[in-house]
């Protein structure tokens, strides 16, 4: 059976959740006949218990780090520690507009954050406001521009570099940022071929933006002439910090040279993914590109914490109030918990997982196209004859959510592998006899596997025909 | 403490299978110099310490739950239904649903949100969400830009001042032209655009809470074919007139009103909701419905070719996680109290607001600001400025008296009333605001 | 594949949630070394994502009247309201100990849900000290014990009257208390048969236990004559409220005559069931009765509520402390939400229900031995050639939870369904069409029925090796 | 606010297919004259005044989590994943598992529960839970009763007050006869018995606190026939000899110190665990492990003719609702710390309650009562009555001294300690006594 939507479950006249019987009002008196809405908005009409029945079962036809093996590439599902939830509940029913010495243990919180990831990617300062990781690239990438700005050189730098494997995040907020990108090509060894950058390097190159270690997996040993090259031309270092899960407390961005880092709070710092968000992408940056940080941040004076605007050279703004705090409560409670030795060990524990793997699906029959220590993921590809694709979905029916694939573009078929520190060597183990095993049948039964999942809420669905004839919303019509 | 499983044993065998004797050979491949640095963070606390040490910290600050402040988020009574549903693992602990064979409780759910965002807006399609009312503004404007292939933007100066820097952040990037209309009489007055403009945005009720009569400024967009974005509340839409049947293109908002607590400010989402003829260039994930190979229909991504991961340099947005878990609250949140309910809470706050503004401005002093009709949010000229108005109306325990920006008028405060408040609580801040200003 | 235990996820050493580092202390010198034991408790170790995957997958195993239809006769499953566990958590950390004067508002909701429960029975005092509804029972007989015993008559009255109907709680409760049990048959009309009470009644009867409506979910309609007849025979009448959905602001047991009353608040004011307990089984007795009740009760004076030991003719503590505490908080919230009108609508719907669910399985097939107005449950037989089993299993394919069957025992193949009023019409509709699909296919393919369910976790379960050699506790050998 | 579907449609329709007219009539079968009452109840709210009328009541109690009040009861730290996951509707909203197929989770996880109660209790069986520890020991000495068909009990006054009350509630019923063995300088004194006594019952720690020597008891006991029921703290159990090795032959206790908040009192769980050889006089669930028809592993509810709805008056109790969602909780929590944090729980709260021993000794004119060693509770004499004493510290904002029967001695008050408490609670306390005692 079809599982229905909540419109069809609807039924003219059913109530749900009950305000407060509503005070007596001539609302066409006070809002004005002719602003009044004609017809009410077509929403369900159901009771309470359908509501809650309808997200109980379709949590059901959902699977999460909290139920599955998870390890999509380049995303961190590590362990969501219910404690976040109980510490970001805390401090739920607090207004941005609140008078500010009402809300100090917030701002504390704030700041401290701010300090705490300064001090862990080794840049001068940071600002929480950006949303997301895409959020806070752009924001990085404007800090940039805004520097160059300020030195007379914005008109010339036009021209951002982005190697072909990089996520497709960051051309696109190069775009959005009003730089045109290049790409540059990575080498046989799967790093960026520091030769090419160097040629793409020139006066119209205001930035590169590099994910390190990359989204192969691979951190990029020559990253400190790399940087020097670039810096010696004026270019700006920006590091995409999707892959900061590699390397917390074995090494700093900062120190590395880069001159701004985004993070993700939901990818590094153990806050929920929650189905594709919110998240929280802060940015750090060297003291040169401090002056254009977004505002406010968060400043602290004698015993008392307070918003600061006074950033004349700033970016402007980037997000409403102050970004998303309830978010930041949770990265504050992780970063708390683990202190400095336990992001050290989260990180080797992730890229000690990532090589283990590495290792037991290469002997597994799977190809692993940049074969040498990798970092928190790796890339792999199916044994020959059969498709990156199929493989995902076959693993469905083994309980396991796929790895991410056909990312990077540059390798084919790839199998971006991320199993992150929270997963204990049982479950690869069992994950690696799995993977073998579909390798097995798959070959020997191609259209078992061209027809894989078989024991999902649904089967393969046509997306064909959602991309040709979109059905966006709800429709009578159209159930 | 940390979340790792690994125990002594483990990570001894799992080194063995590489080879390696020392957790430090695993990142033998980075330069030496950058190696181990020495991170300044406090020590490591249990979970049981971090909730005790928050505890304090939150001791620090007092709730807002019934604060009379606006601005877009207010203090609403979310059901206990929807932080229940939405804490579930499922919903939790997924991320984007590339998979949607085991996805489709988070894909539904979108397309339930894609529906009844564009029931609010009176609009043909919704996306799954954005970050904030801001950021939708912003998308929404370059949506326009994009679509008419002009570099002008004019916006009227009754949109959230924090949504109009944000916009002026992105529009400065991609180098287009804002220019702003004044409010007179805290209306936006009728505007006439030339033809390099591409989108015009107003917000209604503004950002001082009043009714805006959006029409003139549709006609005369449409007349020299711009693009009308429009800010609007979803809780007002739940009573005023739509952008959709007001002729606008585009409506973005802040969903906080719908089903998320205040958050000090975030997360909560963005909607933004269009006509047909502008879905493909719709920034962020769309979910459609399909079916699948046995013909039972089920929920899939769809149009991934605007998204960043596929179109990279040329996507529509770089956005890629947005606020799924927000945004699906605030479907539960409708979901949960329905058209008359969802009318009944949009009721009282006006209601409320309405006997709040005229219990203020009875006070020495007071100056009422907006004009009528306004939603729940109204702003008023106190005697002091709103800082200090508020820093009073604080010690005596109420939240009160948002500062309006100066551009809007010298010591202008916010104020608003949700369906939380009950008669005693405006008489209550009545009483205290009589007190700070004696 | 099997779903593993917990104890065979474990890992020697693994660690999960760890709490603060404790203080250095000499265990042996402090607790005497003789006292220390042996070898630790061989509980799971593992880590915390293993914890929360666990149990979430094994709630995915499950299903709850939040997942599902659940007509579980006899049992109330009505929706749960979310805000009774937002309620309750508002009052969790409270000691038992501390202060009376400092837990004011608890009491106050102790007081008064003591009131408001002796107004929707019709009784004089009540105590909410029992923790289900079977001790509630208890509770209840040892009242009409003590009553008798103060009366001289304890010796003489050692004699239970149970109708051959009743919930098997109540014999075992009599027996608990101290009686013999007798039944009294039903008669063809599905009640009591007045004659054979009458004939029932002695001098050595204590009392008579009734549910009202019984578990046919039919009213006994000669309940006045009943209840006359055993007080004149200085019978103390009890009443089992477990069926008290159906008639809550329609009528008292109080009005009626009964002598004392227990409630289930988990089945009747929706505090949630479970998994199947805890629960709480208050107690509402006459004035006659009153002064045995267990003690402390919480009593009002002036503006303070104090906990009231002073009761010399108690029958005695029956559950330290005050009772299930937090299942009252629920129920208490459940009762103002709704006020007398609601709990009125509330019966008056569940009523409704159980009829037209009644009408409609007569029309798809379905045997009703009973059929006429039944209150908020009914008995269903089976189309002649089907097992009750059988459609119960049959129906677990269908997304329902079956209703009780093979219970009560005096109708062969008995299907007790009570649907409560919080399911909606549809619902319903859709259920009788299961159940007339099943009873067709079940007809024309019992080959297909007798092997149901085919979509569940784990097919039908072998429970007389269960029985035979019961494996109480995993060990590794026999894993 | 009620939780109905039906609209008026609805109602009508459903009148109908019954050739009903109105609601009325579906009472018909009641005699008149008890129709229809007049109850008199509070006005009915809403959800949003309920939980604002709830938050009033809750504001006027003052919170216990830091209280350092025992008496088996105490603050404990509950891991967040507990709550978490115990809410889930699948756990919350069931009943019992009537239907194995479809109750795997609630099946396997009480089976899981049994094991971890096997274990900590040393004895080879527990069922699936009781309402409590005073239940726990009243149902463990009527299978006593049961399995030596004797009907002579005798407990040391060591086990907790209001246990005994229980006990003694649920004997006289039966028509037992019990009989108390008062302490002698806080501990159990030797006892004989005779072959009328078919259960002896005593705790350890005892009320007190005190760890009792169980093997005289148990020796005098089994050397007459009789069974041993022994009350823990399942807390005691992570560093203690457990029950079983002592020789027990029934171990109950309460559950609350194991993931379960305090809630005034209940619920909590009771636990019970017997001999292999008692299996099958145990009262209340017992889940089994068993196999499918396709041979896969599975759980069911296992020996069911020793219950009320098979044996009718005859069962071995008449229990029917257990404490499943709390007994849940507490495996839960085992789960969560594992034997290595439990046992760290422990150490923590038999080392917090031994430094506040020593401090409060110190003061003038108290007296140490439970003589060493205790575990994580003990008895002051104190120089003024403990009600007193008591609210005189919780005007000071501390929670202490809950007064001890007089059985026990005059003006004697339980102090308790646990992980919670940190070296400031301690000190803290220590001066708020001073101050009360000055």
């Amino acid at each position: 059976r079809d599982f229905p939507t909540l419109f069809e479950r609807s039924r003219p006249g059913r109530r749900g959740t009950r305000p407060p019987r509503p005070p007596e009002v001539d609302l066409a008196g006070l809002l004005g006949a002719e602003n009044l809405r004609s017809a009410p908005p077509r929403l369900p009409e159901v009771d309470e218990l359908t509501v809650v029945r309808h997200y109980t079962n379709l949590s059901r036809r959902q699977v999460g780090v909290d139920t599955n093996f998870y390890p999509l590439g380049s995303c961190t599902m590590k362990y969501n520690p219910r404690v976040n939830e109980a510490a970001a509940a805390l401090f739920a029913e607090l207004h941005p507009y609140q008078d500010p010495e009402t809300a100090q243990g917030a701002l504390q919180i704030v700041y401290e954050l701010q300090e705490y990831l300064a001090e862990i990617t080794g840049m001068d300062a940071v600002t929480l406001q950006p949303a997301a990781g895409a959020h806070g690239e752009l924001t990085g990438m404007l800090l940039i521009r805004a520097y160059h700005e300020s030195r007379g050189e914005g008109e010339r730098r036009r021209m951002v570099l982005v190697p072909d494997s990089a996520h497709g995040s960051n051309p696109a907020t190069a775009s959005m940022a009003g730089y045109q990108v290049k790409e540059v090509p990575s080498g046989p060894d799967g790093e960026v071929d520091l030769d090419a950058l160097r040629a793409a390097l020139g006066p119209e190159v205001a930035a590169i933006m590099l994910t390190n270690p990359n989204t192969l997996g691979l951190f990029e040993r020559k990253i400190l002439e790399l940087i020097d090259a670039a810096h010696d031309q004026g270019v700006q270092l920006y590091y995409d910090g999707a892959n900061l899960n590699a390397i917390m407390g074995w090494a700093r961005p900062g120190d590395m040279g880069f001159d701004v880092v985004h993070l993700n709070l939901h990818k590094t710092f153990s806050t929920p993914h929650g189905g594709g968000g919110p998240g929280s992408g802060p940015v750090g940056a060297k003291a040169h590109l401090a002056p254009f940080l977004p505002v406010p941040t968060v400043k602290r004076e004698g015993e008392r914490y307070v918003l600061d605007f006074d950033r004349p050279q700033t970016i402007g703004r980037m997000r409403s109030f102050y970004g998303n705090f309830a978010v930041m409560v949770r990265a504050y409670a992780y970063i708390r918990m683990l202190g400095a030795e336990g992001l050290k060990r989260a990180s080797a524990m992730a890229v000690l997982n990532a090589n283990y793997l590495r290792k037991k699906l290469a002997a597994a029959g799977y190809r692993i196209p940049y074969d040498r220590l990798c970092k928190h993921e790796f890339i792999a590809q199916p044994p020959e004859g059969l498709k990156a694709l199929d493989v995902a979905k076959a693993l469905l029916d083994y309980g396991y959510h796929p790895p991410t694939v056909y990312f990077p573009l540059i390798v084919k078929e790839a199998m971006m592998i991320e199993p992150t520190e929270t997963e204990s060597k049982e479950t690869l183990d069992e994950y690696v006899e799995a993977m073998a095993e579909i390798a097995r049948r798959g070959l020997e039964d191609p259209e078992w596997i061209a027809h894989t999942p078989y024991r999902t809420p649904v089967r393969r669905l046509d997306e064909v025909a959602a991309n040709r004839k979109p059905v966006l919303r709800w429709r009578p019509e159209e159930a | 403490m940390d979340f790792t499983p690994h125990t002594p044993d483990d990570v001894r065998a799992m080194l063995e299978a590489l080879g390696m004797q020392d957790l430090r050979e695993l990142f033998a491949d980075l330069p030496d110099a950058l190696l181990e640095p020495d991170l300044r963070l406090p020590a490591p606390m249990s979970e049981q310490e971090i909730l005790a040490h928050l505890r304090e910290l939150a001791a620090k600050n007092t709730p807002a739950d019934k604060a009379f402040l606006g601005g877009g988020l207010r203090p609403h009574f979310v059901p206990s239904l929807v932080p229940a549903l939405a804490q579930r693992g499922e919903f939790l602990t997924a991320y984007t649903p590339y998979q949607p064979e085991v996805s489709q409780g988070v894909l539904q759910a979108v397309f339930e949100y894609q529906t009844m965002i564009a029931e609010l807006t009176g609009l043909d399609v919704s996306n799954a969400s954005l970050y904030d009312g801001a950021a939708a503004l912003a998308e929404g404007v370059l949506l326009a830009l994009r679509q008419t292939r002009r570099m002008g933007v004019v916006v009227s100066q009754g949109v959230h001042p924090e949504y109009r820097q944000v916009l002026a952040t992105y529009l400065h990037a991609v180098g287009a032209e804002l220019r702003t209309v004044a409010l007179e009489g805290g209306l936006t007055p009728p505007a006439e655009f030339d033809d390099s403009v591409g989108a015009v945005v107003l917000q209604s009720p503004n950002f001082l809470g009043a009714i805006e009569d959006p029409a003139p400024w549709v006609e005369a967009a449409h007349a020299r074919g711009a693009l009308v974005v429009y800010v609007a509340d979803p809780l007002s839409l739940a009573l005023l007139k739509p952008p959709g049947e007001w002729g606008a293109d585009i409506a973005v908002g802040d969903g906080q009103p719908l089903g998320n607590p205040m958050n000090f400010g975030g997360p909560q989402f963005g909607y933004i909701a269009v006509r047909e003829k502008l879905v493909r260039q719709l920034p962020g994930r769309l979910v459609s419905q399909t079916h699948d190979s046995g013909g039972r229909r089920g929920y899939v991504l769809a149009l991934a070719a605007r998204e960043q991961h596929i179109r990279r340099a040329k996507a529509k947005s770089n956005i890629t996680t947005n606020a799924q878990l927000t945004a699906l609250m605030g479907a539960m949140h409708l979901a949960a109290l329905g058209p008359e309910g969802f009318a009944e809470v949009a009721a009282a706050s006006v209601a409320r607001a309405h006997a709040l503004a005229e219990m203020l401005a009875r006070l020495p002093g007071v100056e009422r600001v907006t004009p009528e009709p306004f939603f729940n949010e109204f702003a008023l000229r106190l005697p002091r400025p709103a800082p200090e108005v508020r820093a009073g109306l604080a010690e005596r325990g109420w939240h009160a008296a948002a500062p309006v920006p100066a551009e809007y008028g010298a010591n202008l405060a916010l104020f608003a009333a949700t369906e939380r408040h009950e008669e005693d609580d405006l008489a209550g801040l009545a009483a205290a605001l009589k007190e700070v200003f004696a």
